[in-house]
């Protein structure tokens, strides 16, 4: 049974992505008492599954390893995976919330030496890859994963390979029986940092991408770049693994549309220009890209990134909102319709492959959270007065990219200490 | 099952002697077998469809429909008014939905109906057939009346514009909705996949005024269907059907086409699986005469 | 140019939005549209007209009146609704193109010999006389809509669909003598002309 | 080495290492060679009993230094958490085992790869201590913030909810710097409909309520020195009089000043009715909610043209080539307020991208067309005074024409200019160089590196890293607002705690002698023998973070507080006289020398390859959990960072018969990778000079590469190790071994 000792001058950060190992860290490394809560067996959150970041083009598991080590340096951060809220009441300064923890099968004698991996062989879909590959039953999500642990996919269990997993286990740290737990911790402040996910591109009909296997979503695109990615980082296509060579972005593909997400989700615009450079790393002048557009939303000295990338012959850039793709039945090409809005040019242009921007919404709706909080149409959390010791961080307030999610999860570590600090007063 | 009834707006093409009459004599037959009783709007008039702009502005063209709604009301008060023709059920929906929007449109349009000494409530529901089917019924109860499966002949559904688009049948997503597909199957015969010009539009009530843009809309959806190796095309539109199957001559003519397939209404299908003989499914109102159907309807 | 026309002129000057948004059905949605042209692509007869749909809007915007009204562009809506099922902004643009023809028919500022107009005209006198439509007038007088010739040549040319058409019980050639239609007559024909009052009113108010 | 050292050796058998290597061989190892006083080994040494062993030991006052001979460093971190006790792990796991085949060939050299690392281990933690801080400072919970906008004011009552003190230094009589000139402001809360209060007054009633924070109105930063945790500050008014306060850490919060529209003289900026968006403000603060005049002729404005991107997102001489981000959302508002005080103003935007990114910002675009306000995508090349009102020249791009058109009234969407004071990386003024006019400098600050925070781009002073926006150059001083990036009221007021957070974290943390990000935590600092020293002033001229000043006398003084403890001043230091408690010259060295090196004639090069510990080496990890594998020659040691690598240890791993040398730093240049943000490069420049060195021992250059690697590399880095081997391999071995 897992027992938590924490009290109203604890701070509770829910999420473990940037945003939410941002919010802890800054609070524990002043001296604060602070447990992160993370629903998927790992922390990392959506960065984890980044190539790069623009429009520096650096590698988001650079500074993953800088917080990591402070996490592990820190005795006042304590870290819960595989766990979720559901439910929260009191009042600020003194909460008390209800969590559920899934069992990992593993426990803390797992020294992720892998043989329980070696030892089995049913597969699942690879969700920290978008699907794009399978992993094992018994598995460690990635590579940096923390807490370094492996994990036995629930649906093994009662089957032979969770026991062969077990007798290869040398250190005895498969334990089968673990059970579901649900806890409750008494906290003075709560850190929602539960961040975004990718709008279902399937919803976007006009666009095909349950239809055609040459249509894909920016994300899944930043997996296949990784070289520990599904492709060990080949930019190849999924119909027939050809070098993607000449590659579209869809923007706003979900976004600024009331079919779908009403608001623009900030991201995409640099998200497609940062990867239309993917194209110029892999095949030089012989890629081409071409970015299809409402506004381009390079806010700031992302302006400076739009144009270097606008600079680059490669990088072809058409006023347009896509109306629909259709597939060259013969090349599996797929073909963008639609019209270049300034000046009224009609095209049907072939390209290797489609990329869609997809847009940004909350992981979790705080419309129907379990939580009373004060948010907005979109689901984002508003920074409201009446949300007493509850702060919204990162994505889980505003479609943000990751410097501004830092720069948010930042300032609510400071309110969240607020409160526990006046508790603390209050108290002597 | 009980009996059901509705409201009916048949339509000035559904009308005798009309372009698509054998869809009224095949819905018939259908009904029959499904014990559905549709209740005629009495002196309905025609919608003016959507291309009645030109002449007529927004309030005549919504009097003509409010008309028919407010006659279906005092006729049938707790019937849903069901359409089989796709332009007039989306012209009396529109109608319905425009005025449940705006106030001032509804004490307009019921000024206009005061002069024919009608009232519009706007309470009732307006579906075309198809819904009603899936919707009232849904495939397997459809499918558990099939006495001849359909075996062996492979159709395209063409669903066409305005069954689809603005409101779509069953929630089915525009751009690649499903239904006839699924309705083929349940009838036991072998649906086209991925017919990509299923929602293709076949240039509606341009084939009259600008025949060389419209027929080369429908070329390209014949094609498709004979690509897709379509024995017949299915259709729940008479104006697609009308479009679709007598031009193949003059499409033959000016693109060197074979083009001589059979243009059926998703009602014909239905009336001839359910065991109806070819005269109750009206298969003599194919001008491309649909032969398998004929062979099953006459075992 | 009708009177009405030079009325209407006088009334919004140089605000060509604002006469729009007041006259054309569903006029007052041309301002949300935030020129993104996936009307314009969807559009099926997209290669067939010079206008589209966001640059009419957008030449709205701009006070290009005549180009506007005189455009062809609204008349070649087939009403497939595809624009406004994909429009991000919720623009019921087949509507604004009908409006927008309506409009500029009404104002007599329509491109001559459009042969939708023609046709769409016909369709509404063809169904507003008896209340439903007879299809054998209505396909003659299309036919015969350019001139006696023009029309025995057409009607040749469709010859053998209105015999396919007649063996199929499809097509009925006593129609001719009458055919279908309501039985109020009156009651139809009044609800008619109050419908069109109330609509003029609304147009005639301005410069009067 | 005056305390007595007693090291104890634990070899772990699990995870394969009993199977894979000779543990009884490695105790040996590290008794014989090691000089361990006492070894253990555990077939699972991470485990409870294994952990409790140790913690045995130590508690019986029989260890003072650990090595553990088990997994990366990296691993099990938890189980590993030893206090009062000086540790290091060799990576027998990761660096060894699992980047190795399980071969009988291959089982010799992975032995001898595992005993090196043993006797490494041993070397290092004898050269090691447990670092303890200086208690150079105290706690002081004054938080000192210059600048009274929105921004300051945010952050001082931000702060002072926390329970800090504050003091506000504002230039101004009054608070509320540019938002006090507004009408009125965006809104930042659902709904994203009409503009809002300006929220100023309610910041200024706060600040004024609050015993915690005192407010310094017409003064400006005369002086600032000392460190976080002991800043000594001069607060100066106009007349002069001066007060000295001290505080425990700084939030920069100078704001921006509005780009100079007179520049722009295509768009005849001297015409009463052009005016910038700050100038519409003034105008509808006059207006209050009535009909907005034109200045020309106090005529009500029937039609007004907002040219966005004026004299921005420009390469044009003298523009900016930025984009000031709030612009779009900033005219559409200003738009409405045309539009609140008439609806049938004709309101035009005109802009070539409109940017309202985020959730709210496509709601006000909405709401503002809904009220009327018409968008044209187009490009305004010229604005003349005609003689109804301003005449326009614009290209519509959607209609693909030229037009020109009159309006009553023009604004101009100008830029923002950071106001981040002196920027110290200016080149020196040449000789005779006309100087036009000098930035009055913000802070002031005592600093050798210069009077303010160095600045990142169109001097702005924002944090290079995208994962760390408060990754800030000068410790424990913390920009916010516009100063450090273009941004919104909304933003702005983010930042603003965002900054306030970490000053009072410096504030903490200084206090306890605890480093600030990235090595947060580390308790070690640089100390350093004064009588070696030769005041060359490398150090100082080198510290990333302008932590070191000089003393008259031209001594290094390291003000331990600003440091950062990269050891970027270790590595400059020709004397070698720098060093960390547990990091100097000798832990590392004596690793190097460590190695057992195989004669000539035993064809068994030896690699040293010095790895940054924040990308390189755990590149090295993962590469080895993906079982990829490597030559088994090399050694591996990981390091603070590239810039801590002191030329000595080239040399004298060269003396002593190593065959080749890598050094595996972060990417350098514009988008440096390097968080102690020079490390990487001036490696390579010391590097550079390495050659000198190889030819006076007659050895070939190809002995000595650096390289610039990044964490993803988990193929390329085991590559270059592997061909550094095969180099090796041609050119043949080094002849110093001894």
């Amino acid at each position: 049974m897992t027992d938590v000792v924490a009290t109203n001058q604890t701070i509770l950060v829910v999420g473990g992505g940037i945003s939410g190992m941002t919010a802890a860290l800054e609070a524990a490394e002043c001296g604060k008492d602070v447990i992160l809560l993370e629903k998927n067996p790992s922390l990392g959150g959506r960065v984890s599954q980044l190539y790069k970041y623009f429009p520096k083009l650096c590698f988001p598991t650079c500074g993953m390893e800088i917080n990591l080590r402070r996490i592990k340096a820190r005795n006042n951060l304590r870290v819960m995976t595989l766990a979720e809220v559901t439910k929260v009441s009191g009042d600020k300064g003194n909460y008390s919330v209800d969590v559920k923890i899934s069992p990992r099968y593993v426990n803390e004698n797992c020294t992720a030496c892998g043989a329980c991996s070696d030892a089995v062989s049913a597969e699942f879909d690879n969700e920290h890859n978008y699907n794009l590959d399978k992993r094992k039953g018994a598995y460690l999500p990635f590579t940096m994963a923390f807490p370094q642990r492996y994990v036995i996919d629930p649906a093994m269990i009662g089957t032979d390979d969770a026991a062969k997993a077990k007798d290869a286990c040398p250190v005895g740290a498969i334990d089968l029986d673990m059970a579901e737990e649900n806890i409750q911790l008494n906290v003075g402040s709560v850190v929602w940092a539960t961040g975004w996910k990718p709008y279902d591109a399937a919803k976007i009909q006009p666009y095909g991408y349950d239809r055609f296997d040459n249509v894909i979503t920016s994300v899944e695109l930043e997996r296949m770049m990784d070289p520990q990615g599904p492709t060990g980082g080949k930019l190849i296509r999924p119909s027939d693994g050809k070098e993607a060579k000449d590659v579209a972005f869809i923007q706003c593909a979900g976004s600024r549309d009331r079919n779908h997400l009403r608001h623009c989700s900030r991201i995409c615009c640099m998200a497609s220009l940062k990867q239309s450079t993917y194209t110029r790393e892999k095949f030089g002048d012989e890629g081409k890209s071409t970015i299809y557009y409402i506004d381009i939303r390079a806010i700031d000295r992302f302006e400076d990134f739009y144009q270097k990338v606008k600079s680059d012959s490669t990088v072809n850039f058409i006023k347009s909102k896509v109306a629909s793709v259709v597939e060259d039945k013969d090349t599996g090409n797929p073909i963008l319709k639609g019209v270049d809005t300034e000046g009224y040019k009609r095209y049907a242009n072939p390209h290797d492959l489609v990329v869609l921007a997809v847009g940004m919404e909350p992981s979790v709706n705080f419309n129907d959270a379990p939580v009373d909080i004060v948010s907005n149409e979109f689901g984002f959390i508003e920074a409201n007065p009446e949300n007493g010791g509850l702060f919204g961080a990162g994505c889980a307030s505003d479609a943000l990219d990751v410097n501004r999610a830092v720069q948010s999860a930042t300032a609510s570590a400071l309110r969240a200490i607020q409160v526990v600090n006046q508790v603390a007063e209050a108290e002597d | 099952m009980a009996k059901k009834e509705y409201s009916f707006y048949p339509g000035c093409s559904s009308q005798k002697g009309a372009s698509s009459i054998n869809y009224l004599i095949s819905t018939n037959s259908m009904c029959e077998e499904l014990d559905i009783q549709l209740n005629h709007i009495p002196d309905w008039n025609c919608c003016a469809a959507s291309i009645g702009y030109a002449g007529g502005g927004e309030l005549p063209r919504l009097a003509l429909s409010a008309r028919n709604i407010a006659l279906s009301e005092q006729a049938h008060p707790d019937q849903d008014i069901v359409a089989t023709c796709a332009a007039c059920w989306l012209a009396t929906k529109e109608t319905k939905e425009r005025l449940d929007e705006s106030a001032d449109l509804m004490a307009e349009t019921n000024q206009a109906l005061s002069a024919a000494g009608l009232e519009i409530k706007n309470n009732k529901e307006v579906r075309h057939m198809a819904e009603v089917l899936i919707e009232d019924f849904g495939y397997e109860a459809l499918g558990a009346k099939v006495k001849k499966p359909l075996e062996g002949i492979k159709i395209a559904g063409y669903v066409g514009c305005q069954t689809n688009r603005p409101f779509g049948i069953d929630g089915e997503s525009y751009e690649n909705p499903m239904y006839l597909d699924k309705l083929v199957e349940t009838l036991g015969a072998d649906p086209v996949k991925n017919y990509d010009k299923k929602v293709q539009c076949c240039g509606g009530a341009l084939a009259f005024s600008e025949p060389e843009k419209s027929q080369d809309m429908i070329k390209d959806i014949i094609g498709a269907a004979y690509d897709g190796g379509a024995d017949m095309i299915v259709t729940p539109c008479p104006v697609c059907q009308m479009n679709v199957e007598v031009y193949q001559d003059q499409i033959n003519e000016k693109y060197g086409t074979k083009f001589n397939i059979p243009v059926v209404y998703y009602s014909t299908l239905m009336s001839v699986a359910y065991g109806r003989n070819a005269k109750d499914s009206a298969l003599n109102g194919q001008i491309i005469k649909a032969k398998q159907l004929e062979a099953i309807a006459n075992k | 140019m009708s009177e009405l026309n030079n009325r209407v002129v006088e009334k919004y000057r140089n605000n060509f939005l604002k006469e729009v948004e007041a006259n054309v059905e569903e006029g007052d949605w041309v301002k949300m549209c935030m020129q993104c042209g996936v009307c314009a692509g969807s559009c099926p007869l997209g290669d067939a007209w010079e206008h589209t749909p966001q640059k009419l809007f957008m030449m709205i915007r701009a006070g290009k009146r005549d180009e506007v009204l005189s455009s062809d562009a609204m008349w070649m809506c087939t009403s497939c609704y595809n624009c406004i099922v994909r429009c991000p902004r919720e623009l019921p643009i087949t509507h604004i193109m009908h409006g927008l023809a309506h409009y500029a028919a009404r104002l007599g500022l329509s491109p001559k010999n459009q042969p939708t107009q023609k046709f769409a005209q016909l369709f509404w006198d063809n169904l507003t006389k008896t209340g439903r439509v007879n299809e054998l007038k209505l396909g003659l007088n299309l036919y015969f809509m350019n001139g006696f010739s023009e029309g025995v040549k057409k009607s040749l040319e469709m010859r053998s669909i209105g015999q396919g058409m007649f063996f199929a019980k499809r097509l009925n050639p006593m129609e001719i003598l009458g055919g279908h239609g309501v039985k109020d007559q009156a009651g139809f024909h009044a609800m008619l002309d109050k419908a069109r009052e109330i609509e003029d009113a609304k147009l005639d108010k301005f410069g009067k | 080495m005056a305390v007595q050292k007693d090291i104890g050796a634990y070899i772990c058998s699990g995870c394969g290492l009993g199977d894979r290597l000779d543990c009884d061989q490695l105790e040996k190892v590290a008794k014989s060679d090691g000089r361990a006083k006492l070894t253990r080994q555990h077939e699972f040494l991470c485990s409870k009993a294994g952990v409790e062993m140790i913690q045995a030991d130590i508690d019986a006052g029989d260890v003072s230094h650990i090595v553990l001979g088990a997994c990366s460093r990296r691993a099990k971190t938890d189980a590993f958490n030893f206090e009062n006790v000086v540790m290091t792990r060799t990576n027998l796991r990761e660096g060894v085992i699992w980047v190795r085949p399980d071969t009988d060939e291959a089982r010799e050299s992975t032995q001898e790869m595992a005993d090196d690392y043993i006797r490494m281990g041993c070397a290092e933690v004898k050269y090691q201590d447990l670092p303890a801080p200086s208690q150079e400072q105290g706690l002081n919970r004054n938080m000192l913030v210059v600048g009274g906008g929105i921004t300051g004011m945010t952050s001082a009552i931000e702060a002072a909810k926390a329970g800090y003190n504050v003091g506000l230094v504002e230039k101004a009589g009054h608070l509320g710097g540019t938002a006090a000139a507004l009408y009125k402001r965006v809104p930042e809360r659902a709904p994203y409909s009409l503009p809002v209060d300006n929220g100023v007054d309610s910041l200024a009633t706060q600040i004024q309520g609050n015993p915690r924070i005192t407010v310094y109105l017409n003064s400006t930063v005369t002086k600032t020195s000392g460190a976080p945790g002991r800043f000594s500050v001069d607060i100066s008014t106009e007349s002069g009089d001066t007060t000295t306060e001290n505080f425990g850490a700084i939030v920069q919060s100078s704001g921006f000043e509005p780009y100079d529209m007179s520049q722009l003289t295509e768009f005849s900026p001297e015409s009463p009715d052009v005016v910038d968006q700050l100038g519409l403000e003034a105008l509808a603060k006059e207006a209050n909610g009535g009909a907005i005049k034109r200045p020309s002729d106090a005529k009500a404005v029937e039609s007004v043209l907002f040219v966005q991107c004026a004299g921005q997102r420009s390469e044009k001489e003298g523009h900016l080539s930025y984009c000031s981000g709030h612009c779009c959302a900033t005219s559409i508002k200003q738009a409405m307020y045309f539009k609140q005080a008439n609806p049938d103003t004709d309101t035009v935007v005109m802009y070539t991208d409109l940017r309202t990114p985020g959730a709210g910002g496509e709601d006000f675009y909405r709401s503002a067309q809904k009220q009327g306000v018409i968008f044209t995508k187009g490009e305004v090349s010229e604005v003349t005074p005609g003689d109804t009102g301003p005449l326009v020249k614009f290209n519509d791009l959607i209609l693909d024409e030229n037009v020109e058109q009159n309006f009553d009234l023009v604004v101009l969407a100008t830029g923002m200019l950071p106001n981040s004071g002196v920027n110290i990386d200016a080149p020196a003024p040449a000789e005779g160089e006309e100087v036009t006019e000098t930035p009055v400098s913000i802070l002031n600050l005592d600093y050798r590196q210069g009077k303010d925070i160095p600045q990142l781009v169109h001097g702005f002073t924002d944090s290079h890293f995208i994962c760390f926006p408060y990754e800030t150059r000068r410790t424990g001083i913390y920009t916010a607002g516009p100063v450090r990036r273009p941004m919104d009221i909304k933003q702005a007021m983010d930042d603003a705690t965002g900054a306030a957070m970490k000053a009072i974290q410096a504030i903490e943390n200084s206090s306890k002698g605890l480093a600030a990000h990235p090595r947060s935590g580390d308790l070690s600092f640089p100390s350093f023998r004064k009588e070696g020293c030769t005041q060359c002033k490398r150090c100082t001229v080198e510290c990333p973070f302008g932590a070191i000043n000089e003393d008259e006398r031209g001594f290094p003084q390291y003000n331990e507080g600003r440091c950062r403890r990269c050891g970027t001043c270790m590595g400059a230091c020709p004397v070698r006289v720098i060093s960390f408690a547990n990091y100097s010259v000798d832990s590392v060295g004596q690793q190097i020398k460590a190695v057992d090196m195989p004669d000539e004639f035993e064809e068994k090069p030896r690699l040293l390859a010095l790895a940054c510990e924040n990308d390189a080496y755990p590149a090295m990890d993962m590469a080895a959990m993906n079982k990829v594998e490597y030559s088994a020659y090399v050694r591996a040691i990981p390091v603070r960072c590239l810039g801590s690598v002191n030329t000595i240890w080239i040399t004298d791993a060269l003396n002593s018969g190593y065959d080749g040398i890598m050094l595996l730093g972060c990417q350098k240049g514009e988008n440096y990778q390097c968080h102690f943000v020079k490390g990487s490069e001036i490696a390579h420049i010391r590097m550079s000079k390495i050659d000198d060195t190889l030819s006076q021992l007659q050895l070939e250059k190809e002995r000595v590469g650096t390289h610039e690697v990044a964490i993803t590399d988990v193929e390329r880095i085991p590559q270059i190790i592997n061909e550094m081997a095969e180099t090796v391999q041609k050119i043949g071995m080094s002849p110093f071994k001894f």
